[in-house]
């Protein structure tokens, strides 16, 4: 299979999924906002908003399904959660408590690597372990636009094409490393440079959590069939600065951070499946509710 | 405690830079988001405004590609200074800094002598996370080629870039992250160092002689105050790492015949190792009693919450002078 | 301008340059004997030997001029003889006697890399130099297949395309690294991968002097032309172990080493000059006779 | 003199790792050119053959790649012995062994105890090109969750091997290149070391306590019996320099009151100023007369034709024992 470009995906996902990625992606969001405001307070020492992403994470998180291992990055939060890692677990890393605040063993979700792109060699080494094994050796590996420069990324891309692992790899394109634009970072796309490598890939936006759970359906029906690595790209807004200790008004315009505020995929698809009837006013207020909870256990244990 | 009001070291630092970039147009800065933003800590701010983007480069996220291109640039001529954004991520650039910076002045045979200058914020205190708050300048000051630098202060640093600049091979500079901002000092004795390159005695003092560098020596200086009724510290602020300004350091011992060495790298085959030995080897007879180092034992960096544990602060220095000479 | 491929280059040279590219080849063929010899003898402690790839390297060294910086890897004593290293100096860091035995300002002709890719960095990084200094930017550099797969060059490459360099990549692959063949070293080819990273490339067959000469004199205009680097490929044969230290029986068969030797690029081209009559016997006596007294110079300094 | 015969230590590594092939499963070799070649040293030679080119993997040409994907297939529950063909090759994996491979451990808060094992061609004395004879084993000595190992002989690589694969965090082993092929030794006191990670006191003696490791071991004891008549030599063979088995050096020094410590890697900052800082710490009051380093001073590993001057030979510990002992 050839990947094709976003257009091509019908959407025909069925209502259960619409609403579970919609119920992923609020608890995300509220459990950023949160954690933003326990930061504020002292709190946490630091935190990386995922906000603008969630579409990205979530969809494709749920599409390469709970079999897989997944080496993130420092910013998939969505994805954390929606792996079943607690809220508390979440901050415990950026409260100053521990390195990982969960157990990446049993959620398959490996701790966050803050040494930009050294994961990506670990994710197609861990492939290549599993096969080895004769155990599930499908990976999923996150990394953001700023850290493929660094030479392990390409390493990896290429050690992933020798080796025909069984590696997705997922790039959150969010146009920024800190303060560097993504069109400075590279001359062409992550998605390009790939395949330069040998690497099936395709270059996606990512405010849609349907078409971006389409793409990395089959962008895993691909890796899974033809025991090939594959690479998606997803062209995503991140709201805040990249870290709150970033003032992101210094170097982004403020027309610049008003746009992406603008096409925020949380609320898109709020609207959307309200519009369709998917979800109603009385599912949201759950949705809520259950949220709610969750931050007030996490504010009780950090505030 | 007479204490006194400076610059921060960010200030410092940023200014020193300005005046070199306004004196030699074949120096340029390099490093990850140090133009539009002004760094993560923003040593550069107003700098790339001041002197345009071709000067004040905004890299590539790759650390060997700023110091492989530093390189590159030192041969044809300009004197790049960079940034790498935190100590521990000086490590993908490791491979090009000694196999490469380090060796070009001798692999030319002395027929290239690349102006290199990597500034490098250091050091915890500050509740960094994971990778944030490393000293690891005892890394680079076993490679030969390569010089270290350590400054404690505003001044120091500004002595030190300028010289830095001049010397035709590569100079590290760690720049302590908690000594960015902070503003009062305990006061130091006036004698200045004798050159860019020596330690320097900051404190007289007549019983026991403590070689610090970095912002520790503020940490040095407090406990040496503290204690001045009961023991007479004597305090070296190397100011260098590599080369080691070995005479002032065998010169001070010889006087107080007591050596502590105390720095916020870890202790093992560390900075202090090589003073304690030296010093064991060329001032032996002087010594009244065991040299001490007072440094973390070799473990990673904790979180958070527990560096307090982890780094060493003025009681801990006040109980080992006291130990040392009771 | 895109560069085509090999078989769409005219090939006429006039009979000045295609001798020169023979006496060039020659040379470095008869040097590269005598010291094998020399380090057989034990005069020499390591020789790495460029037989086969000289079409490779004198057509890609006439045709980038005598303004051009080159940063080599450690292979290209055809391009260091073409450049004006006299052969005591390309042997002097063989025989333990420097790091470099060259004049490496004057010459244009930088030291030897002996740790891989690491001078892809710094190729980029004096070109970028150069052009901001207002001086001569346009750069060379050389490297192996195998050492492709190390991180900087990926970096080098990426820099090369953000910064638009005006960097000319010349990748000799000889099929090995050692015993690593290159079809298991990438999925792809260097070129493709050069592309990837938006840098313009062609993949090349490296027999024939005068399609070298070619396409690096293309090459060489449009990186001096776009201001923009470009990669060139270009495919040689290794006749001899990777070093003198390096048995190649070990792990290449025997008919893959005798076809080696039958596609000689050196004898390939005399034949063809003198059928061509672009060159006699005499011409190739008087060559053979410089290169004697080149050789007898260097047995009195070294053996 | 007594010298013994022995196996080669390329041939002990060889027989060791096939063993441990044979017993576990889960182990592989991983490496530039160790299969079809069998490693540019031949350490290697049959094992691909033997074990197939799944668990004999002839690896990319990249340091960081044949790191940082063995960190993890031991994340998947492999022991990969990897090799490094060159000592100097070493550094373009520095930021995957320093602060990936040392550090899952403590980042995984001791769920994943990564298997991990690096073998490292080391050292001089064979007039190699640049880059092709260095020991940079203080280097990585520096830093928490790796251990260093560097065996003198076939039978202490096969006991550090046997215990590094069994460890559960990175090991790394320097292996002398020049002991690979060397079959005959100074005869050694038989008694065997405490533990697979203590030292050895290969030699008794009385008045001088030589502490070393590596290839230059075997110079340190023929010194030590050219001088027999003269001055009785302790000769300690550390075998590892993380951690390091001061309880032995201690021990030694206590018993001689002398301490030289001899290494191949150069001198400052090294595994020597350890040691000596060490002693001069804690067997201060045993000393009697200053410790002294014997190593390489801080400059590069010089062009084979300078080598003699730039390594320390017997001539030179002979003079520096009865310097220290006269
Ligand atoms: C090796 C290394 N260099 C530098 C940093 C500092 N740093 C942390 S995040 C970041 C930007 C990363 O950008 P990108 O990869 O696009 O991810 P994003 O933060 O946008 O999600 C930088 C420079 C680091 N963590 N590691
Ligand atoms: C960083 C590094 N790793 C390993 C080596 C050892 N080594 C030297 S040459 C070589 C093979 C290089 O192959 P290639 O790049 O194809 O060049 P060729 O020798 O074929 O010209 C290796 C593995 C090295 N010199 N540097
Ligand atoms: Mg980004
Ligand atoms: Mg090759």
């Amino acid at each position: 299979m050839a990947l094709k470009s976003e257009s091509e995906y019908a959407t025909d996902l069925d209502d259960g999924t619409r609403r579970s990625l919609l119920r992923h992606m609020l608890v995300a969001r509220r459990i950023d906002e949160e954690a933003r405001r326990l930061q504020r307070q002292g709190a946490l020492d630091l935190w990386l908003s995922c906000q603008g992403q969630e579409a990205a994470q979530v969809g494709s998180a749920l599409a390469v399904g709970p079999a897989s291992t997944v080496f993130p990055s420092y910013r998939e939060h969505a994805v954390a959660l929606l792996r079943g890692v607690a809220p508390d677990e979440l901050v415990a890393q950026w409260a100053g408590r521990t390195f990982c605040g969960w157990d990446p063993r049993r959620l398959r979700f490996f701790p966050y690597t803050l040494v930009l792109a050294a994961q990506t060699l670990h994710a197609v080494g861990y492939s290549i372990g599993q096969r080895l094994q004769g155990l599930e050796d499908f990976v999923v590996v996150y990394v953001g636009d700023g850290a493929t420069s660094e030479g392990d990324m390409s390493e990896a891309m290429n050690l992933a094409a020798v080796e025909s692992a069984a590696v997705l790899f997922i790039c959150q394109n969010n146009g920024w490393a800190i303060s560097k634009p993504a069109e400075e970072q590279m001359r062409t796309s992550v998605a390009e440079r790939a395949r330069g490598f040998g690497i099936e890939s395709v270059r996606i936006a990512g405010q849609d959590p349907e078409s971006v759970f389409s793409v990395c359906s089959r962008a895993t029906a691909h890796v899974r069939g033809q025991r090939a690595p594959c690479l998606v790209e997803i062209q995503v807004s991140r709201f805040h600065g990249h870290s709150s200790s970033d003032a992101q008004e210094v170097y982004r315009s403020a027309e610049d951070i008003a746009r992406t505020r603008v096409a925020d995929p949380v609320t898109a698809y709020v609207a959307r499946l309200s519009g369709l009837g998917v979800v109603n006013a009385r599912w949201l207020d759950d949705v809520e509710a259950e949220v709610r909870e969750l931050r007030e256990r996490l504010v009780k244990e950090y505030a | 405690m007479a204490t006194v009001r400076s610059a921060g070291l960010a200030e410092s630092i940023n200014a020193t830079l300005a005046d070199l970039l306004e004196q030699d147009p074949r120096l340029l800065l390099l490093g990850e988001d140090i133009g539009r933003l002004g760094g993560v800590f923003r040593v550069t701010r107003g700098l790339r405004e001041r002197f345009g983007e071709d000067r004040v480069r905004d890299s590539l996220l790759a650390e060997s590609t700023i110091i492989g291109q530093a390189v590159g640039m030192a041969m044809s001529g300009l004197v790049p200074v960079c940034e790498i954004q935190f100590d521990a991520f000086t490590f993908p650039a490791v491979n090009q800094l000694v196999t490469q910076a380090a060796r070009i002045g001798g692999r030319w045979n002395g027929q290239a002598s690349p102006g290199l200058v990597v500034r490098i914020p250091t050091g915890g205190g500050f509740r960094g996370v994971e990778h944030h708050s490393e000293s690891n300048e005892a890394l680079f000051a076993r490679f030969p080629g390569i010089s270290v630098a350590c400054p404690s202060t505003g001044e120091d640093a500004d002595q030190i870039l300028r010289y830095a600049v001049t010397l035709g091979s590569p100079v590290l500079m760690y720049e302590p992250i908690r000594l960015y901002w902070r503003r009062d000092a305990v006061a130091r004795d006036p004698e200045p160092a004798r050159s860019p390159t020596a330690a320097r005695v900051v404190r007289r003092g007549a019983d026991l002689t403590v070689v610090t560098y970095g912002a520790i020596t503020h940490e040095v200086l407090e406990a040496a105050h503290a204690l001045a009724c009961d023991v007479d510290v004597e305090v070296v602020d190397l100011r260098w790492v590599a080369p080691i300004d070995m005479a002032t350091v065998l010169d001070s011992v010889r006087r107080t015949g007591r050596l502590l060495v105390v720095h916020e790298g870890s202790r093992d085959v560390g900075i202090g190792a090589e003073i304690a030995a030296s010093v064991a080897e060329h001032a032996f007879d002087a010594l009244r009693g065991p040299v001490r180092r007072l440094a973390p034992a070799r473990r990673a960096y904790p979180p958070a919450d527990f560096e307090k544990d982890y780094m060493v602060g003025v009681q801990e220095i006040k109980d080992e002078v006291l130990v040392m000479t009771k």
